[in-house]
């Protein structure tokens, strides 16, 4: 075997080329957590096609001691066990780099180069001859890969184990063949090849405190914290495991053991047009009550998201964008909804966005969604995406203050209807803030009023008067004024050394433009960092933009969103902006930033 | 500007419900339909329900979509909480608040057009889930706010009343609530003040989705002579020097049956509507039956009115869920939040 | 009877209130159109409410003998007919003006102003004496005031009678009793007061090659000379009548006057998603298709737009803007939907908007706007509004050149299939252009493909390859660059003077914009005037911003969106423009145009 | 990257239909379906039907919304024009092209979830417009593209087969299009060729909207013990340690049983479902008798398949419209626009 690898120790990219349906999500996550229990960073990225079985389906696992975690664009160790994919995957390997493949059906004259090593093991062939029922051959399969693995990276077999145990902790029978299959393939490659190979693990102790948690868990999380009780939605990739996961804490934590009775909830729409309906039905009436969607439901919701707008009925969406236009390519990410939420809906309307940059943050932000959008009585949108929602990110432990308490924003309760002097008024504005009080239906009698979304003056009576409407759009926008002051502020990340150029970004582009700062720094060009956590954008932000001479305006869109909605919403030039732009659906790679900022600077070190 | 406020006027002497309520506490601002329009006798009918049943006001959520039918919350209750949603989307407004609170009274308005076009999907989900609440639809056969087109009801009356237009076969919302497991199925007319009102007060009881089809004229659209088709025909077929926005003052249409009776009532247009009350002894307990009483009276001509199909045994979307016995909204932060001790423990499922 | 009133001829404002479903509409308009034939220029804004009857209603006719067609903001002749807003419509009167009423129920203490002389007419009295069915005397009595009218401004009697003629052509019997009514109000006028009055007409000569049309019906001739034979639509005011037009026009002109067949087919939708649907399906079958809409239909639609946009399915909309957000103010007009419909859907979406500026130009844009549509295979959306769509505009005759023919643009046909070499591929690309030839069902076995809204490649085959959807999408950006060049050009208008100011707007706000640089000249102050008639915007527009030091971006929306999209789509610096803003609901006023400019002017003086 | 192009053998010797063409001539590209997916075996019926009916492939549109059932108009009659719309939006497509071609072969292919929750609203209109269409509802109860929700037809086979959710009645398609006045309302099963291939010519031939109910089982979330339930219980109950991705190879599920004849399914998690094939001297002419039939037959527990009803004699939407006899894509332009002349006549209404 060619060993033409140069000596990588926690510093390399795996991929797994799989065929969708065969369980190999199981290996994948396995070999994943059992790294990350090594105290060495991870991350794992799902490439799944739109499809439940038979379709190529790719993993990458990015182990980086530095702990970045966006995609290098490198690929150091393949393992194909896709036919149908051999020759794209082989092709996809780095120079150096090396391919396993299932030699159970040898492929020497396909799959050969002759600068990366090829390792065949019999994967099949072994695990035909130890299993029986055809099916538990398909799933053992991908455990004999698992151990190979750990034979070639140096693995520890102990950290496989407890994760295995732990995995079929319900079904104990079936610890015992996995661990077996896992033993086939080590077994296997420390007999066949010199393991480990120069890429490979060591322990370390990076990853206390961290874990490895997906996006819409998280977000599900926060809105359980955040004490939502009804949740509606229609199912859409890739938004689908938000409310699955609510579901299933709620059913852990909001489920009277003794009755059964639930407090919470759950609706599953008949489309999104209901789901928001539901929604503020649900906030109308004083529930907290969220509703997650993807691309083409948010642009569904939209004449509901301009009616709550103007009605002034909190709700709170989350948009896990896929790629679009039009349906787009639902498993595969991308940032194309960010004009769409900010001006949702037809007429003067605008809305809160929320910008969560990770896991971590998918559940501080839907706390704070829920809070603002009852603080401000409007709809606020947290626009995650495919990439944060559904991969598996390492990241710091979240915390909870047991201090907290909803903010439920201006709820006249009641008690303080009935000692009201006059009548109760629905759109007066007593604080100059822009937010007019509301009661919850069922309160009180003289609390009620009516919600429409037509003409209605600061009385909420119908109106058609020039005026009367006037007075309610001019508050609203007073109002928004208001939210620039309580939207989370951007987090901001300066170099140590004086720079005029910064980085303006938004989500999931933060892994790469982090490591791509720091490679650029190794190059002497240092860049400041602001990354947008809210629109409307917060005074910080345009001081960001104020003191920088140049901002390069990094996301993932073809016609550069953010960069507009900066244009718009601020007096920075635009002449000053530049977009850095990643739009093919995968997860923004580090290198597309380092190499329009070099050239940019290289451009100007020539002028 | 274009709202009116009614002069509000104390009647000594008026009779009172059991939480002391007079009948004006039942009532709403002063409508602006047409005069005659029948939707302005089912919120007559609202109204007497609802204080006779002696509901507070204050506990009711009345709720609507876009169009005349939906206007009328506006006209009665005026002391409840409403809520106006954008056309055709009441049922997943209504959904939400159910969700929300299972303790509030739910009283839903809509129109021909704003359930059976726009908001049918919404409408069949509704039904099928079961909300618990009470669905009137205002049913007149076209979409009176917009001008008169028809709606997907249109033809409801003679087979001849609307020219070639009734060779679309029209919705039935009683069949098709029938055909979605509806719980509760009744049918009335906007003027047979008798039957409505226990109607109303049956569907506010019903524990589950209660709906009434309440057949409702448009006096100003349906005019065969002098308005609907002279509205056409001015379009289609004059050069169109004028607008005609004229509404002549109709009276609205009353008609007192009784149980098992067929009465024929005459509609502005001159065409006629055959009524059958369901009699006393009709059992509206087996849904078979019922579609089967309907079909047949729907071939003689006949449109059966009454209380159609009731089954109480069935769950409602709580009753599915299993949701706890307190309204969701009144659920303290304690029990909602499950802390920061299980947030450190339950994390340890992400190492 | 005072007289305060200085003498107006030909120059004046009268407006009427009435009561809603009172046929107040067609007494109104025959006054309007009384005036046009006598060649005086004059227009007719109608305010209505949402609601059949009942409800107070407002007609107001500008006559100008210079032809300015905006509102003026003073009414020098009420004719108050609404006992419900009698004191409003009092206070409304200019100081100097007349005010007509019913004196059947005399009023003289409410109804009292110093300032202004009031007309009492007993035209309820005068007609109930006259007239016997209780449905006459209401409709009576407008042609009564109608006759009132006609002795106090001195309307050609045999111009009515003309009028009325044709009105009732096909109901003699009518035109008589008619004209009694008219007769009973003219005599009484003359008998009592001393007509006409100052404030009055005097025949001209400046109508002709003229007509009194509303936009709905422009456009829908737009659509029937532009061969539209498929029409799909859910109602909505304020765009409801323009399907009404098209159906009218078709019966007249499409249906066989022996067998009653129709070539046209019109689909009454139930609703707005399926509307867009049933034009996109049609169009993909190569029929030309429309569907006219408002806001909420818009919204309702983005979905559906943007899979149109990605699957390259040409469209027209016709969106009659009305006041959003949300439900909004039905029968009130606004600019509100211009970020809506440029970027309407989610993902990268971006679509070509036209933007007639009277009825004319919605008879030659809706022609415009099919061709569009074939030539670039995406969605057109006409932005009107309820002030041009249903108001009657005086305007120049419309004119057709009997050699155009429909540009179908790119469009194989089965004989061009047939002699193609290798296969079809609906999505490539052979001239640069961006646009891609495409086939119609049916027509030949070769010419076949899949419409779809997922991922694509540029051979139509289903893809979640990144490359192959950057590449489609990258060529949509070229197609819009092409679009750039195709889209009619804007109107410009230059001062005599030189000018380093311009007025950049849209739509209905021309007349306004027209008035007030005219007045502004007077006072020295000389613009020039840039109507945006497209979106993309063309290279003359970012010329014409490019010579001006500032630019005022006039519009009737709250969030200043045709600015907001200047500031996205060009390099014009955004500190140079200024909005000028009218978002109240009424047509726009042309005083606030001349007082924010000239605010500036006087600030710049003095600075 | 992720379609798979199907190899072309030709295979000489095939039988050739009237136009000369053989059966590969009516097949699409390889299905990336479920190993065992009833809509393959829906997809092999069309082929099947299609190249005996002889239709010429390229006069065929095919049309779908979104779900693994509307991806299969990819793998049948790959020389046809195809539109896969958005999701639950396809019947407005169809009416487009309807409306424009009234010569074209309109093939849909949707799902329940499709049809029945987002879409079924545009379904109910389609139906109601009766436009000249087949319209076959690939059946399985479950969303399968998204991983196996319950959709509104969930509960169609044994009563308790789904547990809980069995308490919301399912939305059956028959019994909807039957009370929205559907003009051809069949059923069958996805595995039952003999049935399925004649009803898909017959829907074919037919003059109006024509529905075919097909039970489909999805095997991979219908799979009580291996799938669903296990899918629910990981996510429910379990700690989430790991994905669950694994979709275990299954049969597809064959049936071939006589007319008037009741054969028990046994579906893939083990539940059954009782078919009724409607016997010969089954009329369904009458829609009164069909309801009461298919009603009887529920009760017993039984699916009644076969052609439940057909009117041949209600006209189609272009019927109702009078719209001209050639397709309106076809007209000339000149026949469209009615000229510069009468431009300028027109326009003296307008004075
Ligand atoms: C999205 C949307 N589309 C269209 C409309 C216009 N619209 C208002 S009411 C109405 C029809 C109302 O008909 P129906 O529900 O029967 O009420 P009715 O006036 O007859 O009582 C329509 C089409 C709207 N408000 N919103
Ligand atoms: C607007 C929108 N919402 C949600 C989705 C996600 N989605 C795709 S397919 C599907 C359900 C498909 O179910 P069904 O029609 O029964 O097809 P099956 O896969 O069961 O054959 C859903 C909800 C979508 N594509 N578009
Ligand atoms: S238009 Fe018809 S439905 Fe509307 S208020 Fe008038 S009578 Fe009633
Ligand atoms: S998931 Fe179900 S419906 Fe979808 S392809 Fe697989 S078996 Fe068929
Ligand atoms: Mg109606
Ligand atoms: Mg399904």
């Amino acid at each position: 075997m060619p060993n033409h690898a140069k000596s990588r120790i926690n510093d390399f990219v795996i991929k797994l080329a799989n065929v969708n349906g065969t369980g190999s999500a199981s290996a994948n996550t396995l070999l994943m957590k059992a790294i990350f229990r090594m105290g060495i960073p991870v991350t794992g990225k799902n490439f799944f096609p739109s499809n439940i079985q038979g379709l190529p389906t790719w993993y990458e696992i990015r182990v980086s001691r530095n702990g970045y975690l966006a995609r290098s664009g490198s690929v150091d160790i393949m393992v194909a066990m896709n036919q149908q994919t051999y020759s794209q995957d082989l092709d996809e390997v780095s120079p150096g780099g090396t391919l396993i493949y299932d030699s159970t059906w040898p492929r020497e004259s396909v799959i050969s180069r002759p600068d990366i090593a090829i390792v065949g093991i019999p994967l099949a062939r072994m695990c035909n001859e130890r299993f029986k029922s055809a099916r538990v051959r398909i799933l053992m399969k991908n455990m004999a890969y698992v151990g190979a693995l750990a034979a070639l990276v140096d693995i520890e077999l102990k950290v496989i184990e407890k994760l295995v145990r732990e995995m079929f902790a319900s079904k104990k029978a079936l610890i015992e063949s996995n661990m077996e299959a896992i033993a086939l393939g080590y077994d296997y490659a420390n007999e066949h090849f010199a393991c480990p190979l120069p890429t490979r693990l060591k322990r370390l102790n990076k990853t206390a405190g961290h874990i490895m948690i997906d996006g819409n868990t998280a977000a599900a999380l926060g809105c359980v914290y955040a004490g939502a009780t009804v949740g509606a939605w229609y199912p859409i990739t890739p938004s689908t495991s938000l409310m699955d996961a609510f579901r299933a804490f709620c059913e852990e934590y909001r489920k009277d053991a003794n009755t059964g009775e639930r407090n919470f909830c759950v609706v599953q729409a008949e489309d999104e047009l209901a789901a928001i309906g539901i929604v503020l039905g649900a906030a109308w009436n004083g529930a907290r009550a969220f509703t997650p969607t993807s691309g083409p439901g948010l642009s569904l919701m939209s004449e509901f998201i301009g009616f709550a707008y103007f009605a002034e009925v909190p709700a709170v969406l989350f948009d896990v964008q896929r790629v679009g236009p039009s349906t787009g390519m639902p498993t595969r990410t991308q940032q194309g909804d960010i004009l769409a939420a900010a001006y949702a809906s037809h007429g003067d309307t605008r809305h809160v966005v929320l910008f969560p940059g990770d896991p971590r943050e998918c559940f501080e932000l839907s706390v704070a969604a829920f809070d603002l959008a009852d603080r401000l009585q409007t709809p606020v949108i947290v626009l995650s995406d495919l990439d944060i929602g559904m991969n598996d990110w390492m990241c710091r432990e979240f915390e909870w203050d047991p201090a907290y308490r909803p903010d439920r924003g201006k709820v006249l309760n009641p008690k303080t209807v009935a000692r009201l002097r006059g009548r109760f008024h629905r759109y007066v504005d007593p604080d100059g803030d822009g937010i007019a009080p509301r009661t919850i239906p069922g309160g009180h009698p003289k609390g009620s009023y009516f919600v429409r979304g037509s003409g209605h003056n600061r009385y909420g009576e119908y109106t058609e008067d020039s005026n009367e409407y006037v007075e309610v759009v001019d508050r609203l926008k007073r109002k928004w004024a208001t939210a620039a002051k309580l939207v989370p502020e951007p987090a901001i990340r300066r170099t140590r050394k004086p720079a005029s150029w910064g980085i303006v970004s938004v989500g999931s582009c933060n892994s790469a433009v982090n490591e791509a700062i720091d490679r650029l720094a190794a190059k002497g060009i240092h860049v400041n960092y602001c990354r947008i956590r809210a629109f409307p954008f917060s005074s910080k932000v345009t001081r960001f933009l104020d003191r920088h001479d140049y901002v390069f305006v990094v996301e993932q869109n073809r016609d550069a969103q953010l960069k507009s909605l900066l244009m718009v919403e601020t007096t920075y030039p635009a002449d000053r902006m530049h977009s850095i732009l990643s739009y093919g659906g995968l997860p923004m790679d580090y290198r597309c930033v380092v190499e329009a900022i070099e050239e940019t600077y290289l451009e100007g070190v020539a002028a | 500007m274009t709202s009116i406020v009614k002069p509000r006027i104390v009647h000594h002497g008026l009779s009172r419900n059991r939480l002391g309520l007079t009948i004006r506490d039942y009532e709403g601002g002063m409508s602006t339909l047409c005069a005659g329009c029948g939707h302005d006798s089912v919120t007559a009918a609202i109204i007497q329900a609802l204080f006779e049943l002696a509901v507070p006001p204050h506990r009711v959520a009345k709720m609507s979509g876009i169009g005349c039918s939906s206007k009328t919350p506006a006209y009665f209750l005026g002391a409840s909480h409403s809520f106006n949603a954008v056309h055709g989307r009441m049922p997943s407004i209504a959904t939400g608040a159910a969700a929300a609170n299972r303790e509030l009274y739910l009283l839903g308005v809509s129109g021909d057009g704003d359930s059976l076009s726009i908001g049918l999907g919404q409408f069949a989900h509704a039904v099928r889930r079961n909300i618990d609440m009470l669905y009137i639809i205002e049913n007149n056969g076209v979409y009176g706010l917009t001008k008169g087109q028809f709606s997907a009801s249109a033809d409801i009356g003679t087979a001849a009343k609307r020219g070639e237009v009734n060779e679309q076969p029209p919705i039935d919302p009683v069949q098709l609530t029938m055909a979605l497991g509806g719980t509760f199925v009744a049918r009335s007319f906007s003027g047979d003040k008798d039957q409505l009102v226990p109607l109303i007060k049956a569907g506010m009881r019903h524990e589950g989705f209660a709906m009434i089809d309440v057949l409702s004229p448009c006096v100003t659209f349906n005019d065969h002579e002098a308005s609907t088709k002279s509205y056409q025909y001015t379009r289609e077929h004059s050069h169109e020097v004028m607008h005609t926005d004229f509404v002549p003052p109709m009276p609205g249409i009353r008609v007192a049956y009784e149980e098992g009776e067929v009465v024929p009532i005459t509609m502005h247009d001159g065409s006629r509507l055959l009524l059958r009350k369901v009699s006393d002894d009709y059992d509206p307990h087996s849904r078979g039956a019922a579609i089967e009483y309907i079909r047949t009276h729907q071939r003689k001509g006949e449109i059966v009115t009454g209380l159609l199909f009731v089954d109480e045994s069935e769950p409602d979307m709580h009753g599915i869920n299993s949701t706890t016995g307190m309204p969701l909204n009144e659920l303290g932060f304690r029990s909602l939040c499950p802390g920061k001790r299980r947030l450190a423990s339950l994390q340890r499922r992400y190492r």
